[in-house]
């Protein structure tokens, strides 16, 4: 006993010296908060971060928000105002096992999404191509509009103009090496060892993944914008949040992850104080969040019900302490200050008015609302806990449920949803919203119809000019405000923290509008590095 | 004692069998399935995809069907394919299981150790001040839960001290060495360990304490012979004869910590996947997980049966 | 020879001196002062080198406290030494220090002990546990400790002891056991030895051979012995010196011979009193009033007064000390010199009538081919290998209004045969006739009738009562469970039954643990008879019980036997209580019945060599006897009952055995002198000369 | 019987204590577990009379005034929602406990049932039961809870339930055991020669006997289960917020920054926890003590 007890000092005394974050000169380490890599880009909305450094797309999304950026295609144009685009794609570029990029792969990879086969949830992004339709009820073998020009050049063509399709849709689309993923059956394609390995034109070369623990991958010396500067990032896997604040203090990760609420508020304080990291506070996540409602539920299908609910929460004051100003008071649906009407109702904090609405549409207090949520980090659960005492004080008792996604997803399906407290990711642009409001939208729709508003949304899309589109949205704002289909909360506003040891990071991130985790993003990665 | 074996390894096979219908009822008793696990807002699926991916899972036919396919596959030693990237569970299993094992391990025999060593010694000074501290001590072990344990080691060692990582299971990209991999793996481990140990350092004492009553206890010091043969030779090995149950009891218990230790210290094992599996409603390796389980702690009881016979030779099966 | 120049020990340096073993005035108590435990209470005596000494008392006497505590072996706290000295070649070993008497231990002073089973480390092998002793004290190698190991072995008779070193304790038979004990003892040679009841768990047998064992070694290494006993007659046969201990004080110590003759100290003639004697049986035994005493209580009287018919005001006001009667006797009792010489049985003892009773013929139970086997399954299906044959074709008969004794040693089946007749134990073949009427597979209606008419009293006071009932509940459960009475008449019939066995209307109330082991065995006997049944089994009544209370038991169940024209089956191995007690005999042997018949012909003549042997064994409250009577030592012990011997289960320990007896087992013959009650013997050789 | 004065001079002049007077006297003498009753009681008693006791509701929320340190107006302080901490103890001690004795009871239940069948009739009964006993020991009683909340929902009453269908082998191996020693012992063959029928043997010879050893684990497991709630409302599965049990409210206290700047949010629950798990396990060794049968058997052979 007391023998083992001896051999144990000098080995733990040797495990301490070995001491911590070995500076290795150019590794970047960058928490992440997702475990579904195995699946691949195909079928997941997580783990799209790796396509901004391995796997690509014709455009990536630029980190100011503003513009995509030419990555795989060099160039694009649209004769005919948004219903056919041609791309001259970018020469020499190489996939990483040496096999050289060519138009093959664009159509191949635009097919794969559009497959039926395949089954990705991403295929809806290709709807607008001609012969979706057709491809997806099986009566075409592939996509019609999409074909090569040259082996360098290809036509895209839609069904409708579309003059926003490269900006809004394209940039969700990744494109995989033909000459790899060609050979597989497409029902095999998720899950295959590709994805654990994958194969890309990307600045960095997949190299190592490790279930649970890490990503790693290697600087491409050849890349087409010029070689990273990092020898390596290595994106370390974390399933809670707690051990990733704990990471980044003790310099065991370098950024924040940035999917599922970012630095937790209640942790901002603490790393505000450590001098090597840089902490952005407020980082818009263009993320409305509001109470959503079953109109189907005749409780809530009256306006002065769901309007009540607006007045009874003081609002401000959960963002102010609660969320500690994480999150910006809305009105309505669009994040985008362009979209947005002026002259909205503001719902301020209201009881009285509350209690009166209630009593107009005859609201039975007895009856308990089955209210569901599923953000379990404590700022949401608090937030739940002060909207559940500020809607008791005005008679309505909701009875909160944290449930997972499999579980909301059947209470969708059964029916059975009648209330809950959720957000939804739009930040890129207006349009994006209108899977929650529009007529018959599935599963989130819940009974609202308002035909004008569905002519807005589709008026919206026929555009490129800001004005016109402005102008469409900011009259779907007013409607949304006046008929809160969902009862509109805040924008969700997210903390993010950076290791200063990174030089590039922090300062892009900087100039970044609004934290994306669904989309590749373009941030000159390449030129980032490690402070000497 | 091989008929004896054998004959438990036989009631086993109706055991398992049971288990398989329950961990079966269980996994697919969940609301919502794999497909509907995986919709997000910002992907929704149409009503057409969701029917077509149950058809790819086989979610569409009738339970029966879906259980007897289950089973046909453990016959054939695989454990049936996971929902969410496809891979064979029997072999995301095997990728896992040993660092799952390398912590419950390390927990339970520095467990046993310590609670051992400082049972007995509490149980000599018995009524003297050592003996009240260490039961306190025990005491408060105890009911310290597991989580708060390891927030709290996490805190101490990790963030104030900077003596030890806060996370993992070796330092990620870097080569893995043992050294390495040990550092981190003190604090989960411990995490584990601490209230075990008191559980130990309980059973242990009691165990002591009886055995000083016992007469052969008696006969060794009529000998003459010097105290710490009496109690090392004559003594402790009689009191550890007890402490195997416990041993035994104690792993489907690590088990469940270990689910809740590996999320809190993102240790890449089977609990972390079971957590994962329970979010994505990957039935496969739900049941997976609880069938190997289960199949481990009853080897283990077998192995405590064999431990039995090996430190008390008056037991012996037939 | 090997063994002598291994065992031959001179000590020059101690030749004729003083005592080797001096003991001054001790006194221990237990537990915290205030309420303490006064265990042993300014105890003196003196052992001589090669003395033998027997401490006699009963439980709770201190015999063994008083040993214990000069071994230093009583664990400080709760025990405290108050006083006195214990001078060993003049170092006091109460005052030394525990490392150096640590020395003193099993080199000089060794120890054997009660339970051979539990005092051996279970997990240990006996060679280990041999050789420790030696490699502490005289540091000697792995083999040379082995071989003293070794010839310590065979010195007390254990076979191919090389191969037995191995073994481990559970894997020897009790007298085995005890055997390795001694010579766990003796290895290192020591000076004294103490013997703390060694034979107590044994079997009569057994305990002859043990006892055998240890005067010879005795004489052969010439070592002093201290033997504690609460049996009387057992040290009777080979001590020189005798200390009768009571309530924590020496109260007479003398001679053997003389204490025996001329015993002084009235509990000294009460405990002689209630021992049955094989020579002058049929007279009623005078049973020691009371019970044990209570040791709570600060020794300032006499403590035996309560129970003490000459008891006078001054007994309980002083404590008397030893005074010497004569030379080597002294007593501590303030009236010795009035009670000096009064006869050892007093004449109020009342000739017992059974000689006279005529037995009447006819019998009340028949047992005819009885057989109990209980399966032993093993393998993977559990499937039957072989059964234990507890009670292998048991027939006999119980004649109305008599004894029936069914004697043996443990294992025999006596109590299986007990239960089997109760319905206890299924019997897996033969009748149990009762009144005429078979019960062997009775069940409901029938099984009801038998309990009625039978009972049956247990033989642990401790285990045979629900320790969450009280008195009351007890007694009265028959009449509950059989449905008799209303509840008024069976309170009240409860009453009577406590009146009936001699307790007390205020212990109603009390629970099993405020009582005494005497109470609970009259607890246990009113039960019994609740039901006013015919017939009464009596499972070792009385073997779990002190000498002195032993006899109130006996007393009690002949007096009920009178009063209410009961018949008994009196399981028991006592065979002096037996002999005493019951009008016939059976003798059981490894599931069978050897020999029967009446007591005095049994105990007269008796005729099958087990019985004889069993007899031999019977240890004689008479130093005299001890020396002439000639002892049938029985090799080895009884043998597994799931593999009996072929033919005559007795024959591989029999002196008699021949050839035939391995082959056939033999035919019950009735070897009656007279044409009066029968004399059966299963014996191919009964009846040679 | 002229000895029978004499006889009970035997017994201790005092008057009979009784069985329950002799347990609890052993018990007060141990002086840990006679603490630990009190303590438990008074935590009892406060949970009961919390409105009584509190100033707040345990979910009053305000805003304005959340994580206050300790002080006069809110003894313990306030959380993340500005919830007074004392009024949360007390009201989360409510669920907390209720979990431990409802859940033990339920296993307890089932558990005496199951062992004492299995014990006391033995043979393929017994054979059965014990498969069905193994079967749920095999599975790591965490997991499985896991998975079952998974399915029922997480809410207190299903935790109870869940908690209680799962614990009850141990109790129910104990019973057996204890039944399986006490079969042979001589006063229940005296029963039986006595002819008292199967059922009254269970319920007046074995049951109270073989009661206190239950008892004892009973006590212990309230301890385990209260832990057990913890680690539950750790993974999310426990109480629903805002409901307060001293699990969840250690939950929320699961930031470091929390840890390390805020303790009055973790030590009060953290401490409830240990105490009440403390002083229960005192209990319980006390009452092993006090009802040990080897008091009352005395040594018998």
């Amino acid at each position: 006993m007391r023998r083992l007890l001896m051999s144990l000092v000098p080995a733990l005394a040797m495990m301490f010296a070995a001491g911590f974050a070995k500076a290795d000169g150019g590794t970047f380490r960058s928490a992440m908060r997702t475990g579904c890599i195995e699946m691949g880009t195909l079928h997941t909305t997580c783990g799209h971060r790796l396509d901004e450094t391995v796997l690509q797309g014709l455009v990536h999304i630029k980190w100011t928000g503003d513009d995509v950026q030419p990555m795989l295609a060099e160039s694009w144009k649209t004769p005919d105002g948004g219903k056919t685009y041609i791309f001259n794609l970018r020469h020499g570029v190489k996939w990483h096992d040496g096999t050289p990029f060519t138009a093959k792969d664009v159509v191949f990879s635009l097919n794969l999404y559009a497959n039926p086969k395949v089954g990705s949830p991403w295929s809806q992004k290709l709807g607008a191509v001609a012969g979706y339709k057709a491809f997806q009820d099986g009566s075409a073998s592939s996509l019609a509009g999409v074909k090569t020009l040259d082996d360098m050049t290809v036509q895209v063509e839609l069904d409708s103009a579309k003059p926003l399709w490269v900006q809004l849709q394209l940039i969700a689309i990744s494109i995989f090496p033909e000459h790899i993923l060609g050979k597989v059956a497409p029902q095999d394609i998720k899950g295959n060892a590709f994805w654990v390995n994958r194969v890309g034109t990307g600045p960095f070369i997949w190299k190592k993944y490790e279930s649970d623990q890490y990503v790693e991958v290697d600087r491409n010396p050849d890349y087409f914008l010029g070689a990273p500067k990092l020898d390596r990032i290595i994106y370390q896997i974390y399933k809670d949040v707690p051990p990733i604040i704990a990471a980044l203090e003790t310099k065991e990760v370098d950024a924040m992850s940035y999917e599922g609420g970012g630095v937790p508020i209640s942790e901002l304080a603490r790393l505000q104080k450590l001098d090597y990291l840089t902490v952005l506070p407020k980082f818009s996540a263009g993320l409305p969040t509001y109470l959503q409602f079953n109109l189907a539920d005749k409780r809530f299908a009256d306006v002065r019900v769901r309007q009540a609910m607006l007045y009874a929460i003081d609002r401000k004051a959960i963002i102010d302490t609660v969320k500690q100003g994480a999150g910006e008071l809305s009105n309505t649906l669009f994040p985008q200050d362009w979209a947005r009407a002026k002259d909205l109702e503001p719902y301020d904090y209201n009881p009285d008015k509350a209690k009166q609405l209630l009593a107009e549409a005859g609201w039975d207090g007895g009856q308990p609302v089955d209210f569901i949520y599923y953000y379990s980090d404590q700022m949401n659960v608090d937030t739940v806990t002060a909207i559940q005492s500020y809607l008791a004080a005005v008679g309505v008792n909701i009875q909160p449920r944290l449930l997972d996604p499999a579980a909301i997803n059947q209470v969708y399906a059964d029916g059975t949803f009648q209330m809950g407290f959720f957000a939804n990711g739009m930040g890129l642009d207006p349009s994006l919203g209108s899977p929650l409001v529009v007529c018959g939208a599935k599963p989130l729709g819940f009974g609202y119809c308002n035909q004008k508003l569905d002519e807005l949304f589709n008026k919206g899309l026929e555009s490129a000019d800001r004005e016109v589109r402005a102008e469409a949205y900011q009259e779907a704002s007013r409607i949304l405000n006046k008929e809160l289909p969902k009862a509109w909360l805040w924008n969700e506003v997210r903390p993010l923290a950076f290791n200063n040891r990174i030089v590039g990071l922090a300062q892009h991130f900087k100039e970044q509008p609004l934290v994306i985790f669904n989309h590749a993003v373009y941030n000159e990665v390449e030129k980032w590095e490690v402070a000497k | 004692m091989l008929s004896y074996l054998l004959r438990k390894l036989l009631l086993g096979v109706p055991v398992l069998f049971g288990v398989t219908i329950i961990v079966f009822a269980i996994a697919h008793a969940m609301p919502g399935d794999a497909v509907l696990a995986m919709i997000t807002a910002e992907a929704p699926s149409s009503e057409e995809l969701i029917a077509m991916r149950r058809g790819e899972l086989g979610l569409d036919q009738p339970l029966y069907i879906q259980y007897l396919n289950w089973i046909g596959e453990i016959l054939h030693g695989n454990l049936g394919r996971s929902f969410v990237n496809g891979r064979g569970v029997a072999a995301i299993i095997g990728e896992r299981l040993p660092m799952t094992l390398e912590l419950m391990g390390v927990a339970l025999l520095a467990a046993f150790v310590i609670g051992t060593t400082l049972g007995v010694i509490s149980a000599l000074r018995q009524y003297r001040l050592t003996d009240y501290s260490l039961t306190l001590g025990g005491f408060v072990g105890v009911s310290i839960p597991d989580f708060f344990m390891g927030l709290l080691l996490v805190y101490v060692f990790a963030l104030e001290l900077r003596w030890l990582p806060s996370s993992g299971i070796s330092t990620a990209g870097d080569s893995f060495s043992i050294a390495d991999n040990l550092r981190h793996l003190i604090l989960p481990a411990a995490a584990l360990a601490l209230f075990r140990a008191a559980i130990f350092m309980r059973y242990a004492r009691a165990g002591m304490l009886e055995v000083l009553n016992q007469s052969y206890m008696r006969t060794a010091k009529a000998k003459g012979l010097r105290p710490s043969i009496i109690v090392l030779r004559h003594g402790l090995r009689n009191a550890l004869i007890p402490l195997v149950t416990v041993f035994g009891l104690a792993l489907p218990t690590l088990f469940g910590g270990s689910v809740v230790i590996e999320t809190i210290f993102q240790w890449p094992g089977i609990g972390l996947m079971f957590i994962d599996a329970v979010v994505n409603r990957d039935s496969p390796v739900i049941m997976g997980y609880v069938l190997i389980t289960a199949i481990i702690v009853m080897l283990a009881n077998l192995a405590t049966d064999l431990a039995y016979s090996v430190l008390d030779p008056r037991v012996s099966y037939d | 020879m090997r063994r002598t120049d291994t065992l031959t020990r001179d000590r020059p340096e101690m030749v004729g001196q003083g005592p080797l073993l001096s003991v001054q005035g001790l006194s221990v108590e237990f537990g915290p002062s205030g309420n303490s435990v006064y265990a042993v209470n300014d105890v003196s005596f003196d052992l001589a080198e090669g003395e033998s000494l027997a401490i006699v008392g009963e439980s709770g006497s201190g015999k063994s406290v008083t040993v214990q505590t000069l071994m230093g072996l009583i664990r400080k706290p709760p025990g405290r030494v108050t006083s006195g000295r214990a001078l060993f070649r003049g170092r006091d070993l109460l005052t030394i220090p525990d490392s150096e008497l640590r020395h003193i231990r099993g080199r000089d002073i060794a120890m054997i002990f009660q339970d051979p089973m539990s005092s051996l480390n279970p997990v240990l092998t006996i060679g280990l546990q041999l050789t420790e002793a030696l490699r502490e004290h005289q540091g000697l190698s792995e083999k040379q400790a082995e071989r003293q190991a070794l010839d310590m072995l065979d010195l007390v008779g254990i076979a191919n002891a090389a191969q037995r070193m191995q073994a481990f304790p559970h894997q020897f038979s009790g007298g085995q056991l005890q055997r390795i004990g001694i010579a766990m003892a003796l290895v290192c040679k020591p000076s004294i030895l103490i013997a703390d009841e060694p034979t107590t768990a044994l079997d009569v047998t057994i305990q002859a051979q043990i006892v055998e064992l240890v005067a010879r070694l005795q004489k052969e290494l010439g070592m002093a012995i201290i033997w504690i006993s609460h049996d009387l007659s057992l040290v009777a046969g080979f001590v020189e010196r005798v200390a009768v201990m009571y309530a924590g004080s020496l109260v007479e110590t003398a001679p053997v011979e003389r204490l025996f003759a001329a015993p002084t100290h009235p509990y000294t003639i009460g405990l002689l009193n209630s021992i049955p004697s094989l020579t002058a049986a049929n007279t009623r035994l005078v049973p020691i009033k009371g019970a044990p005493p209570n040791v709570m209580l600060p020794p300032t009287f006499c403590a035996f007064a309560p129970r003490c018919d000459h008891a006078v005001s001054r007994c309980r006001e002083a404590k008397p000390v030893l005074e010497p009667v004569v030379s080597g006797h002294a007593a501590a009792c303030w009236r010795w010199r009035e009670l000096h010489g009064v006869s050892r049985v007093p004449a109020a003892a009342v000739a017992t009538d059974r000689a006279s009773k005529a037995a009447p013929n006819e019998p009340l139970l028949t047992v005819f081919g009885l057989k109990v086997h209980f399966p032993i399954r093993r393998g993977v299906l559990r499937r039957q290998v072989g059964a234990v044959r507890a009670v292998d074709g048991v027939s006999f008969e119980v004649l109305r209004g008599e004894t029936l004794a069914l004697v043996g040693e443990s294992g025999c089946g006596k109590s299986t045969t007990g239960r089997a007749v109760l319905g206890l134990e299924r019997p897996s073949e033969g009748e149990i006739r009762f009144e005429g009427k078979d019960y062997a597979d009775a069940s409901g209606e029938r099984a009801k009738e038998r309990r009625r008419d039978m009972q049956m009293v247990f033989q642990n006071p401790f285990g045979s009562l629900n320790p969450r009932m009280t008195v009351g509940r007890i007694i009265g459960e028959g009449l509950r469970a059989q449905k008799i009475g209303t509840r008024a008449s069976r309170e009240a019939r409860v009453s009577e039954l406590l009146a009936l066995v001699g307790l007390r209307e205020p212990l109603r109330d009390r629970y099993p643990f405020e009582l005494s082991g005497g109470q609970r065995q009259r607890v246990g006997i009113a039960r019994a008879l609740a039901g006013s049944p015919k017939f009464i089994i009596a499972d070792e009544p009385i073997s779990a019980l002190d000498v002195s209370i032993q006899a109130q038991i006996v007393n009690l169940l002949d007096d009920l036997k009178a009063r209410l024209g009961l018949t008994y089956l009196f399981i028991g191995h006592d065979l002096s209580m037996i002999r005493y007690l019951s009008d016939r005999v059976a003798v059981m042997y490894l599931g069978r019945i050897v020999e029967t018949g009446t007591t005095a012909s049994v105990f007269g003549t008796p005729m099958h060599p087990y019985t004889r042997a069993l007899l031999s064994a019977i240890p004689v409250p008479d130093p005299k006897a001890g020396g002439t009577r000639r002892r049938i030592v029985l090799g080895g012990g009884v043998p597994d009952p799931s593999k009996p011997p072929s033919g005559c289960h007795f024959h591989p320990r029999c002196p008699k055995a021949t050839e035939i007896c391995a082959r056939v087992a033999p035919e019950p013959r009735d070897f009656s002198s007279s044409n009066a009650a029968q004399h059966i013997v299963t014996c191919h050789h009964a009846g040679e000369a | 019987m002229t000895d029978a004065t004499a006889i009970d001079a035997g017994i201790a002049a005092g008057a009979s204590r009784g069985l329950w007077g002799e347990a609890a006297r052993r018990f007060l003498h141990h002086r840990l577990a006679t603490i630990g009753l009190v303590v438990l009681a008074i935590i009892v008693l406060a949970c009961i009379f919390a409105p009584l006791i509190a100033h707040y509701g345990p979910n009053d929320i305000d805003l304005r005034g959340r994580n206050q340190p300790p002080g006069g107006v809110h003894w313990l302080g306030t959380d993340g929602t500005g919830r007074d901490i004392f009024a949360r103890i007390l009201y989360g001690g409510r669920i907390s406990l209720t979990v431990g004795f409802v859940a033990v009871s339920i296993s307890a239940a089932i558990g005496i049932f199951i062992g004492a069948v299995a014990g006391y009739f033995g043979g393929k009964v017994d054979l059965f039961l014990m498969g069905l006993i193994d079967m749920v020991l095999t599975f790591p009683r965490l997991v499985i809870i896991i998975a079952f909340v998974a399915v029922v929902g997480p809410s207190i009453l299903n935790t109870m339930l869940v908690i209680g269908l799962l614990s009850w082998p141990s109790i129910a191996r104990l019973t057996r055991g204890e039944i399986l020693s006490l079969r042979n012992q001589e006063f229940i063959l005296a029963a039986r020669s006595l002819g008292t029928s199967p059922s009254v043997i269970i319920l007046e010879h074995i049951l109270p006997n073989v009661l206190s050893p239950i008892l004892v684990a009973i006590t212990l497991d309230v301890a385990t289960v209260i832990l057990l709630e913890a680690s539950l409302s750790f993974l999310g599965l426990g109480a629903q917020a805002p409901a307060a049990s001293w699990g969840n409210m250690l939950r929320d206290a699961r930031t470091l920054s929390i840890l390390e700047s805020q303790p009055w949010m973790w030590i009060p629950p953290g401490a409830m926890i240990a105490v009440a798990v403390l002083s229960i396990n005192f209990v319980g060794d006390g009452l092993r003590d006090a009802l040990d049968p080897q008091h009352i058997m005395g040594q018998g052979k």
